[in-house]
């Protein structure tokens, strides 16, 4: 295809790493263009303009001004564009990632829950298990129990915390409970078109599936106080062999 | 309309006794005073609003490195060793979004440019409700007061951004409440203001001014005293509610179960952190539209005048702006997008958000296509309002990708966004103030201003702000977070872009050098300029043709003004001059 | 209404409607109350409520307020309101109906 | 130089200038109100139970908590004070100055009364420790009727004012006098609208 054509190769947009974000670059190039066209029209027609009526060589004015139906078609243009951009692109996709029903089945996937706090990311794994513990705001403690985890909840007692590390293997899907101690944080991560904001009270879902294995980064996006500007948090697509090691690598620490 | 039993004409003799320098200056009713009061006012605001963004850009380009020449006038709280601490680059970023909002441009463009212009465009002898116009100044200052002095109470001012997200915003120290109190104070001032507006629009338009023969600088106002009137009290009530989550320990805000730096914090719980965003957007979208239709309406004038022709399709503008108005109350939650917004909700606000661009579209074309054909001066004025048009334009050209859910999420609180509004209200919103300022300055003053550094000061100011405020876009796309003190340096996917820092820094710097002229320009020409006529501009307005430069005291006009014709009937065929003005009777202008 | 004068006759008139309002206003009342204990579940309740409120503010706007008979651009002015405000109610009571499978809870 | 349409209304609008702006002001207070009454349904809707544990009991209904019958009887003292300010603005109409102090007076003291009444409910919610930080559920009936109450207030100040010095107006010039009474009123029923509104929703849901 006319590769040169597509805008989103300009743009200077991160690394794209997950199934959906071909999808939302795709569509950031098409809306530049729909910019890009609007300006490019009219900022020449603007400056002619200006020199073609300039007050030394159009002395007198003409009442009645510009008779073409130009704007008219112009207009429409871009109501047609804005509906396409809408209705073909925008709300599917929204659609895809958002609406419950076209959700990921868990046992397909890799769930994790994110507890955001400032500022950091506490990354919960349900263990061998396969069950989240149990937790419970009142056992939090910065150091041994970050996120409050119920010691007498069996389902608890094999599950894995991490701090600021996120690990999930490439080409299947991930699932994501977000949720914050604190105040709101965003959840980012810019390859993989991720972002979401992680609201105490609220448990957020979000899934993504990473296509390319890579080290990467979570950002905060939304201010959250003094240290909003370095909650950074790592981010890790391994390979599933890779990711079994690390997973097993983690349990005999912990176990240990 | 003959009932003018109300109205004694010529009264003006009587009005000449003597008012005290606080009755004439401070405590005045007269329109035209309060106007002057809030231009000065809020010019001072934009200024400190400006200052602190540029020492934010000191630390964004050169982070961590102490601030050259003034970083020993601050406080070890702040910089200590002239190096800004996080703490306070948040409160320079709060204060900024604030102050430049509610103390900088809706005054400049509502409380002065409103004030002064208004009753005189539609030929009216003051606002309908002066005393109220006083207190609503007055209210304002206040809380303009109040907001500067949030600086100096313990840990400064507030720092949880314009936006005030709680659960952040409650538990952050003292600043915050003042941030919230003056905030009660602004959006009453806003609300006495809006009503005054109104009434006065409604009311007080001269003999023969239908409301499709308003300048369209009036409608434009007309509607933004809507927004201000109906999308500002919900705020009001936030903030009440947000005061009695800081003052009286309620939860409306807050979550059951917060940890707060290893503490459970001590609240009953159960509120929602997204109601405040709900309230927020109800009134800081419709905002964003009073930060603009009234640069709108002053750019229209301009062209009008500049072009010595008609507006383009004065009525489809005029419909243009209602139904902009209007929607601009359905469309506030396209802010909270990431939130966790589902199908319905997101569906809905991107179409509405979709539909409300095509109004700024048509808008915008119609000024366009009301050059064609014109005779153009390239007046210093007209300058700053074409600059406006393209300005606008990639402003709200950029507002389209924000406003699709899906191309949202990767621009959602990046740069992006901060690029996408600054276009809007800076080389937008400002550029057409400060044109609107040279205009109307000959009608204020009776002189005016130099046009040589009118020009160095319209050059520099366009082309400084363009680097600004382009790269912020790069910067975005490529992923840069907002608010961050060091501008990104840690992050992987900011290292390409981090170079345009030091850029947008030194342009911002070069930007302040060009306001000096400015600066200059308006001081010394109030005292100095060259005597101006009474119709400077030879316009049809009747600001223009119907009293003199300044107008005289009280009451404006010697005989109220009837209007006889459109607003802009420049170059009219049926007539001589190349303007006719709106008073002028038909028999006297000409023969047909 | 304009401000001009009102004969006396009229403003008799509208004595007696503002009492037959009262009296209105004063058997809604009761009748709230009363559908208050029966506790019926939340949303019918609450549409109950609304309805019986609605029909006495608008009793009370209509005829202590004038609304009746009170000039055009004052109705457009409170239909305004009223659209701008049911928009906001309708879209914050809606809310939570589709959020995406996010769930509310403590932590 | 005067304001034109102070009196007299612009024909064209049928309305004087002050119609127009307490109607305005009004429109604004609806936003205002509208606004707490959304977010109020806004965080019940929300919550998983309501009103929900008072003082360490859980509650299933507001009606448990709040004084109903002492509400009741607030709301009717709120609508029999519209029904004397709409009655003093026609006594001015039909020229009875004698009995428009009748009306105002009433108005006022059941304004009084309301207040009253008022403090007594609090001052139970207080005795029992009651506070608005106690639960969502009382938080948001303190600021609505807190809210309400100042408005309640500042209507009183307002009567007042033209029950005593203002009525000399009453004799320079008795249509604006007439005028301003009427707009008071519209005011002052307004405050009783938004009583209507809050007494079931918060009283009986
Ligand atoms: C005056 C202010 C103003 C104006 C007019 C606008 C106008 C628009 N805004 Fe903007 N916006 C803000 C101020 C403004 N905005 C602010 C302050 C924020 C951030 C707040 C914060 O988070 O702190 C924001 C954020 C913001 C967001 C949230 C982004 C996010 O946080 O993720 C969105 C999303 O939809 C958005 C959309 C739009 C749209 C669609 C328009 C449309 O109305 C635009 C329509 C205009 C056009 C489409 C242009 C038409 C022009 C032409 C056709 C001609 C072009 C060519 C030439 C001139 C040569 N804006
Ligand atoms: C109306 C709104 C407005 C205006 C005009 C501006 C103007 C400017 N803004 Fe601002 N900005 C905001 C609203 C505005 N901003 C908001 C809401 C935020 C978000 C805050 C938040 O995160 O919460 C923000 C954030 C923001 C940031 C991001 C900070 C961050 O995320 O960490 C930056 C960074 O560079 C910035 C820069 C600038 C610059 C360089 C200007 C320049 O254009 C300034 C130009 C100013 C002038 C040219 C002044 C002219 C006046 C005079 C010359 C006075 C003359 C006086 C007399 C004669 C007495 N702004
Ligand atoms: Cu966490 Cu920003
Ligand atoms: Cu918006």
């Amino acid at each position: 295809m006319l590769k040169w054509l597509d805008l989103t190769n300009y743009l200077g947009l991160p690394e794209a790493a997950s199934a959906h974000s071909a999808e939302i670059d795709a569509m950031m190039g098409l809306v530049h263009w729909l910019m890009l066209v609007l300006f490019l029209i009219w900022a020449p027609f603007f400056l002619y303009t200006l020199y073609r009526f300039r007050a030394s060589r159009n002395p007198k004015a003409d009442y009645y001004g510009a008779k073409s139906h130009f704007s008219t078609y112009q207009e429409v243009g871009v109501v047609v564009a804005e509906l396409v951009l809408l209705f073909a692109f925008a709300i599917p996709t929204w659609a895809t990632l958002r609406a419950e029903a076209n959700y990921p089945s868990e046992e397909e996937s890799t769930v994790v829950h994110v507890i955001a706090e400032q500022f950091a990311w506490n990354i919960h794994y349900p263990g061998p298990d396969g069950v989240f513990g149990e937790r419970d705001i009142h056992l939090v403690d910065l150091q041994t129990n970050p996120i409050g985890l119920k010691p007498d909840d069996p389902a608890a007692a094999d599950d894995l915390v991490t701090v600021n590390e996120m690990h999930v293997p490439v080409d299947k899907p991930v699932i994501v409970h977000l949720t914050s101690k604190d105040v709101i944080h965003s959840f980012t991560l810019t390859e993989m078109r991720v972002k979401q904001d992680a609201i105490p009270g609220l448990s957020i879902p979000l899934y993504f599936t990473p296509i390319r294995t890579g080290e990467w980064e979570i950002a905060c996006a939304q201010l959250c106080g003094v240290g909003h500007y370095r909650m950074r948090g790592y981010f890790t697509v391994h390979t599933a062999e890779g990711y079994a090691a690390w997973l097993a690598e983690q349990y005999e620490r912990a176990g240990a | 309309m003959a009932d003018h039993a109300a109205v004694p004409e010529g009264h003006h003799g009587e009005d000449g006794h003597h008012e005290s320098f606080w009755r004439k200056y401070i405590f005045s009713t007269d329109h035209k005073v309060i106007g002057i009061q809030y231009g000065i006012t809020s010019l001072l605001f934009l200024l400190f609003g400006f200052s602190l963004v540029m020492l934010m850009r000191w630390q964004l380009a050169y982070p961590g490195q102490p601030v050259p020449l003034i970083g020993w006038l601050f406080s070890d709280d702040t910089m200590p060793g002239g190096i800004m601490l996080p703490e306070f680059y948040n409160q320079l970023g709060a204060m900024h979004g604030t102050i430049m909002v509610f103390l900088g441009i809706v005054p400049l463009a509502v409380g002065a440019f409103g004030n002064y212009v208004v009753p005189l465009q539609i030929g009216a002898p003051d606002m309908a409700f002066p005393k109220l116009n006083m207190a609503s100044y007055w209210v304002f200052f206040v809380g303009g007061v109040i907001m500067l002095g949030s600086f100096f109470v313990p840990a400064g001012a507030a720092k949880a951004g314009w936006t005030s997200y709680a659960p952040l915003s409650v538990i952050e120290s003292m600043g915050q409440t003042m941030w919230l109190i003056s905030m009660v104070f602004l959006i009453t001032s806003s609300l006495l203001g809006a009503v005054n507006f109104l009434t006065t629009i409604v009311q007080l338009r001269a003999d023969g001014m239908g409301f499709m023969q308003m300048p369209f600088f009036v409608w434009a106002q007309f509607i933004t005293s809507f927004l201000l009137l109906l999308a500002f009290p919900p705020l009001e009530a936030a903030a009440v509610l947000q005061l009695s989550d800081r003052l009286l320990d309620t939860s409306f805000f807050m979550p059951s179960g917060l940890v707060v730096s290893g503490e459970v914090v001590d609240v009953a719980g159960g509120g929602s952190p997204l109601l405040w965003q709900h309230l927020f957007w109800f009134l800081a979208h419709p905002e964003v539209y009073v930060l603009v239709l009234p640069a709108m309406g002053i750019v229209a004038e301009i062209i009008a005048n500049n072009a010595r022709k008609p507006l383009k399709g004065y009525k489809v503008l005029v419909y243009s702006l209602v139904f902009l108005g209007f929607m601009s109350f359905i469309v506030w939650a396209h802010h909270m997008f990431i939130t966790g917004m589902g199908q319905v909700m997101s569906t809905f606000f991107q179409t509405t958000t979709m539909i409300i661009s095509v109004p700024s579209v048509i808008i915008l074309t119609a000024l366009f296509l009301s050059l064609w054909g014109g005779s153009i001066r390239f007046t210093t004025p007209m300058l700053f309002a074409l600059g406006f048009l393209p300005m606008f334009g990639i402003g709200g050209l950029t507002g389209l990708p924000l406003g699709l859910a899906a191309t949202d999420i990767p621009l959602h609180d990046t740069y992006y966004v901060i690029g996408h509004f600054h276009y809007v209200v800076a080389p937008g919103t400002i550029l057409a103030l400060m044109g609107g300022i040279y205009y109307w300055f000959p009608k204020m003053t009776g002189r005016t201003m130099n046009d040589t550094l009118g020009k160095i000061h319209f050059w520099g100011t366009l082309v400084s702000m363009n680097f600004i405020f382009f790269p912020m876009l790069i910067q975005g796309l490529a992923g840069v977070s907002r608010r961050l003190y060091d501008g990104g340096q840690i992050y992987a996917h900011a290292q390409d872009v981090l170079v345009y820092n030091e850029v947008m820094s030194i342009a911002a710097w070069v930007l302040f050098v060009f306001q000096i002229p400015f600066i200059v320009n308006l001081l010394v020409s109030m005292k100095k300029g060259k005597a101006a006529a009474d119709n400077h501009w030879n316009a049809t307005t009747l600001e223009w043709s119907a009293a003199p430069s300044p107008p005289v005291g009280h009451g404006n006009f010697r005989d109220l003004p009837t209007v006889y014709r459109d607003p802009y009937e420049y170059s009219h065929p049926d007539h001589d001059e190349d303007y006719w003005p709106q008073d002028v009777p038909p028999a006297e202008a000409s023969e047909n | 209404m304009s401000d001009t004068g009102h004969s006396i006759e009229e403003i008799k008139k509208h004595v007696r409607v503002y009492m037959f309002v009262f009296a209105s206003l004063a058997v809604l009342t009761v009748v709230t109350v009363v559908v208050g204990y029966l506790e019926l579940p939340f949303a019918p309740a609450l549409i109950v409520a609304l309805l019986i409120a609605t029909v006495k503010a608008g009793l009370v706007a209509a005829y202590f307020m004038h609304l009746v008979s009170e000039e055009q651009i004052v109705r457009w002015l409170v239909w305004l309101s009223l659209g701008l405000l049911l928009a906001m109610f309708a879209i914050l009571s809606v809310y939570y109906v589709d959020q995406g499978g996010t769930e509310i809870f403590g932590f | 130089m005067q304001i034109p349409f102070t009196v007299a209304p612009r024909p064209d609008t049928g309305v004087n200038n002050a119609k127009l702006g307490v109607w305005l002001f009004l429109a604004s207070e609806v936003m205002l109100f509208g606004g707490l009454f959304s977010a109020y349904i806004f965080l019940r809707i929300g919550a998983p139970e309501w009103p929900g544990m008072v003082g360490g009991h859980a509650y299933e209904r507001a009606s448990d908590i709040l004084n109903v019958p002492l509400a009741t009887l607030n709301t009717m003292v709120l609508i029999g004070s519209s029904v004397t300010m709409v009655m003093s603005w026609a006594s001015l109409a039909m020229q009875r100055f004698d009995r428009y102090r009748l009306y105002m007076g009433a108005t006022i003291a059941l304004g009084f009364v309301f207040l009253v009444v008022k403090a007594f409910e609090y001052g139970e919610k207080f005795s029992h420790g009651y506070l608005p930080a106690e639960n969502n559920f009382l938080a948001i009936y303190f600021v609505l009727t807190g809210l309400h109450g100042l408005h309640v207030i500042g209507g009183i100040l307002v009567n007042m004012y033209f029950m005593w010095p203002g009525a000399r107006m009453w004799k320079t010039d008795p249509k604006r006098f007439t005028n301003r009474i009427e707009i008071a009123g519209l005011y002052w029923h307004f405050v009783d609208l938004v009583w209507i509104f809050l007494f079931p929703t918060i009283y009986l849901l």
